[in-house]
């Protein structure tokens, strides 16, 4: 994914002079995880360079150079280190729109590679989704494919709106072959990557290539489920992800962020009320333990895999027995 | 200029011609009058809060009328003055405190950034905006203003960072008034001033009396010619002092002297002006001056009549525009909503 | 509620010399909302004091104070200007105990006046508590009663947990006689407000008093409704809740925060799945609309009040109608 | 001492006497050793990662043998030298970056705050922990070390900051080794030196060769002192050089050149200091020196050694252990999920 979205941010420079790409170590190094390989020299390093060390101050500069019409693509070097920046994100970058009356736009993509699965110490890991879904006026995209990731990039530079634009480092270095340039559908879209009739799996990111793999796994046993990738977090259109279980009438959203507040508790909550009277079992949750992100040698406890998911897939009350909800499955499993 | 208005002898700086000084005063009284007329409607309950600016009107128009005609202004809540100085709309001034709307004005209109609130967070939009401006090729220079206590923010420090090393022509105007709300400025800052903070981040400082326009004037407009020039941001910490309450809702007794407030309307920023015009005739003979200043007057009551007067209405508010500007196009969740509270409404 | 919280901080640092507060304008002028009022007289300036403006710099002492033994209690002066030191918050102060296995509490309070109602411009009302109840390691409480503020402040003070306490600004000025100290329910416990049959509103700080106005009015048309104030937000007990909703089978949750992403969600999503066999209806959220906070003139229109709230009771399918959920009912009403 | 090792003849600071040169020759000694073999069990996996010191042993060893018993020291992820100097256990040092978990020591024990990943950000913990033994009548110290990259951040500034207004007593050590990853230092300030950047908050600024052990000893020394006797914090500029990778995953050949690396090997602080401790008898005569240094390497070797040993084993890592410290009281919640991940576990 990692060559992906160095392609698309190759292609966006070379197609609109506004569009510069700026953060710390994205220059001469390329980034730390050389998503922005080769750019600096391509472009030139008035347009893709090495700012000062200070998030902050990095989303603040791109705001006003989106205020005179440049198009700036910033990267937060990981998830927690973002978080320095996070009133110039909440109070200005999401709001900017608003407080103007649509009088100034803020184009501005804020790369973030995010959650864990590569073995990071502390900081290194965190799945900040929640903290920027929950704030109007961001975009909050995160794809789960290569192609997406490329097509996602351009549709995010291309975007008048602020994107938080999350990209799953783990995947950075997933091989599936695409061939780029490549458009997939649009970011606002969430798509059935995988069809299925028992269940419905709500996915975006990392867990989506897991999502696929317990889908294949559960097919061997003779589960059909659906995996539905979310793509655009918020604003979310719950219509996919809606449809699909108003069919299956069972659901279990995974992620890697902490389960307490997380992401998936909007899904739950929506997809509770939106699909009442088609729920045969409770939507379950299945993601993060709702402690900090643990140290590398612990990370498999806490994140979600195949086993987990096809855990929470049993639960889902295919007898039709009555549970006891009081010594029943809990949430987080 | 000293307390009583004297021409002091020699600056390394260009004094302001008679037409800029008459300038400065026109705006400074225009300028006190604006502030009186906000804080009364704030009294009267017709704003929602006001934050007064009396006292400082030395340190605004002398900041801002040393802009050019391309450049931006980045001001915070505290900056009415500076916003109607440099020619926004006085009602679109006032629309964040009375309550109608966030930014009452189109700030590409103005060149012009939103009033700003969280403290210290628009400076580093002021250095983007002119890295942008200098990449399209733009001769484009920014004034960001910031309080004393500001500047203790970690996002002032990155912000004289970000200019400094990108040698982006910001000046940086510090408008310490001696307090944030009722912190005053040695629990604020250690430093001898603190225009010393540039020296830090490479850049020039000066500090300047900031009750003396034509100072702040000079300051600001070699700051601003020299950063253009490529000469690099500055911070310019212009000396001065908030004679009214930090809101309409502060209680300043609780934290000062009356003793220190006479102090400063002793050397009040309007008074001094008046007595070097009126001594130097800059505005002319006797004659001349008193009507000039008469005049200024004369403008100043129209343009709080014109505030009143528009202000007297009541709001058309529209519900439904709340959804609109939240992203460029109202998404599905967004247009339910609006729906939703359209049909409630209705409802009721 | 603004007494009781002068009262409990009094009280404290009487108590415990290692008490300290400080904040912007705590001191002589006794904080904007004079919850500080009289301590510095009382205690000095090395307890009770005004630091510089900069609410990282603040967080990040207090976290070195509690280090050596101090029990800092600190106000961010609104909502939104605690963002600057969301990095403290959620890297240090909520993670340092884990960090350290134990070596290392931080009983830190941090005061916060939040959410709307006082006709406060732009940053000065937002809802925060989901980008802290999403922060695995702080323990996130409101009060929504002056008798609540004062014994929930005594307990945050005394607990070894860092705690985001927030307090529901507009309800400083609200005036239940209590006669003070007083001790409450243990904070961690979520209480019954008002008993029901008919339906539970679930609710917390500011939305308490709300709730149970719209409560009494149910009343007279004939509805009982249960009224459970949350109290603790994180880590949250859901048990006087989940006990609740089994048997009136119907649950509001409401809040001032925007609904999507918002606390509700966790609310609903758990309640959902833990007492999916006795829900009448699905579980409703009200709460604020996912725009930025409004201006004053129109913040009525977004914060949830007795009609809303009422308005979400009627849709919670008394008739058991079968409702088709794609024209149904919305979420965010 | 200049770069061959010779004295220099004056300075205001006092020089460390012979023991304490010994001291500082023996830890950076130990220290160099112990990054080499850190990086190897980097190499060979059996750390997650590891971000070497190596050629900044003087600037760590010499901040470090300056603090007091009662002392604090703050550090950074590149600071295990500080640590193992400090006298923390050296795998307890390497924990963290062996993964098995965050902090591998107990603060409290070795008056040591935990490793910083986030830049800048225990800096102002050092702050706060000062301000709280003054209050307790503790005479404390601390030593908060930072890179250069981090002196951009906001968090440097806020702790500089209260650390000058409260008078508190602690030294900001800034290791500029020039680099912040790949992002060298004219692209991350435009001061003159960082050590200026202590004027802007009224404190001192001490710039120093950070690669002459016995001159950061004496600063930093010094500073402390004055920092005790109520004269306020400082900040003292180390300026030195990483010679390795950032970690040993970074690929350094992309952004600097092997010239740069050989100037600064050149200046290598053990060598200098080696060469300055047998021209000037500190250890006594030939014979005497020649025995003590191989001692040095004896015992660095002994450290090593026992790192390897030590991190030889597999852990024991107890999952339920997770569960234990986020709260003082493992909560409902937590209970739950930590039965739920024990009983998941014991099915597979
Ligand atoms: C980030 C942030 N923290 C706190 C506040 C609350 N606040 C509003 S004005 C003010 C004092 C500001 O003082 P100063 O910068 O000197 O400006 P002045 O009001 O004196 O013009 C404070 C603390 C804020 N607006 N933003
Ligand atoms: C807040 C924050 N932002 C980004 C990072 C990622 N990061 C880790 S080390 C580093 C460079 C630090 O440079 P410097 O402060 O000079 O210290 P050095 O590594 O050279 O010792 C960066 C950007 C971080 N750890 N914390
Ligand atoms: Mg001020
Ligand atoms: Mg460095």
């Amino acid at each position: 994914m990692g060559a992906a979205l160095n392609r698309a941010l190759r292609d966006a420079a070379a197609e609109d002079p506004d569009v510069v790409v700026y953060g710390e170590d994205v220059g001469a190094l390329g980034g730390v995880f050389r998503v922005t390989d080769g750019l600096s020299r391509e472009f030139g390093a008035e347009r893709v360079f090495d700012s000062p060390l200070a998030e902050s101050g990095i989303i603040g500069t791109a705001i006003g150079m989106a205020m005179y019409g440049l198009r700036p693509v910033v990267e937060m070097q990981f998830d927690a280190f973002a978080y320095p920046a996070f009133e110039q994100v909440v109070s200005h970058l999401a709001k900017m729109r608003n407080r103007t009356r649509g009088a100034v736009a803020l184009p501005v993509v804020v790369r973030v590679p995010y959650g864990g699965g590569i073995g990071g110490v502390e900081h290194h890991s965190d799945s900040s989704e929640a903290y920027y879904t929950h704030t109007p006026g961001l975009r909050v995209v995160t794809p789960g494919t290569p192609a997406d990731a490329y097509s996602m990039l351009r549709e995010a530079i291309a975007c008048d709106d602020p994107v938080v634009f999350l990209e799953p480092k783990r995947r950075y270095w997933s091989k599936e072959a695409v061939e780029l340039p490549v458009r997939t559908e649009p970011m606002e879209r969430s798509v059935v990557r995988r069809a299925g009739d028992d269940a419905t799996l709500v996915v975006y990111g990392p867990m989506v290539e897991t999502a696929l793999e317990a889908a294949a796994v559960a097919a061997e046993e003779g589960r059909s489920l659906e995996v539905v990738d979310l793509r655009q977090l918020s604003p979310w259109d719950d219509s996919v992800v809606t449809a699909s279980v108003r069919r299956t009438g069972r659901a279990v959203v995974v992620h890697e962020a902490s389960v307490f507040g997380g992401y998936g508790a909007e899904v739950a909550a929506r997809v509770g009320e939106r699909c009442f009277h088609y729920l045969e079992a409770p939507v379950l949750r299945v993601g993060g333990l709702d402690v900090p992100y643990p140290p590398p040698k612990m990370e498999h406890l806490h994140l979600p895999g195949v086993d987990r998911i096809l855990a929470a897939v049993d639960r889902l009350q295919w007898e039709s027995e009555w549970v006891a909800d009081a010594e029943g499955p809990g949430v987080g499993g | 200029m000293d307390r009583h208005g004297h021409r002091v002898s020699h600056s390394s700086f260009t004094a302001p011609d008679h037409t800029r000084l008459a300038d400065l005063h026109r705006a400074m009284v225009i300028g006190r009058r604006f502030n009186q007329q906000a804080s009364t409607l704030a009294r009267q309950g017709r704003l929602a809060v006001y934050p007064s600016s009396t006292g400082q009107e030395a340190a605004q128009v002398g900041g801002v009328l040393a802009l050019g005609d391309q450049d931006w202004l980045f001001p915070t809540y505290r900056d009415s003055v500076a916003l109607v100085t440099h020619g926004v709309d006085p009602v679109e001034t006032l629309t964040l405190f009375r309550g109608d709307w966030h930014s009452g004005y189109d700030p590409h209109r103005y060149r012009c950034a939103p009033q700003c609130t969280p403290l210290a967070t628009n400076a580093s939009h002021a250095v983007g905006l002119t890295y942008a401006a200098r990449r399209k090729g733009r001769d484009v220079a920014a004034l960001a203003i910031m309080g004393d206590g500001a500047t203790s923010e970690g996002d002032a420090h990155e912000a004289y960072n970000f200019a400094a090393v990108w040698n982006t022509p910001v000046v940086f105007l510090v408008q310490n008034n001696h307090w944030a709300i009722s912190v005053p400025l040695h629990a604020q800052t250690a430093a001898p001033t603190l225009a010393h903070k540039a020296v830090g981040y490479g850049m020039r400082g000066y500090h300047v009396d900031g009750n003396d326009a034509a100072a702040v004037y000079a300051v600001v407009s070699h700051a601003l010619a020299e950063a253009r020039a490529g000469g690099g941001p500055a911070i310019v910490e212009a000396l001065t002092y908030r004679v009214d309450p930090h809101t309409n809702s502060d209680a300043p007794q609780r934290y000062r002297d009356e003793a220190e407030v006479a102090y400063w309307t002793a050397r009040d920023p309007l008074t001094r002006m008046a007595a070097l015009i009126r001594r130097e005739g800059v505005l002319g003979d006797e004659e001349e001056t008193e009507r000039a200043l008469a005049a200024f007057d004369a403008e100043a009551e129209k343009v709080a009549a014109a505030v009143r007067d528009r202000l007297a209405g009541e709001d058309e508010l529209d519900p439904a525009s709340l959804f609109g500007d939240v992203y460029a196009e109202v998404p599905p969740l967004l247009r339910e909503e609006r729906q939703e509270l359209v049909d409630g409404l209705r409802e009721t």
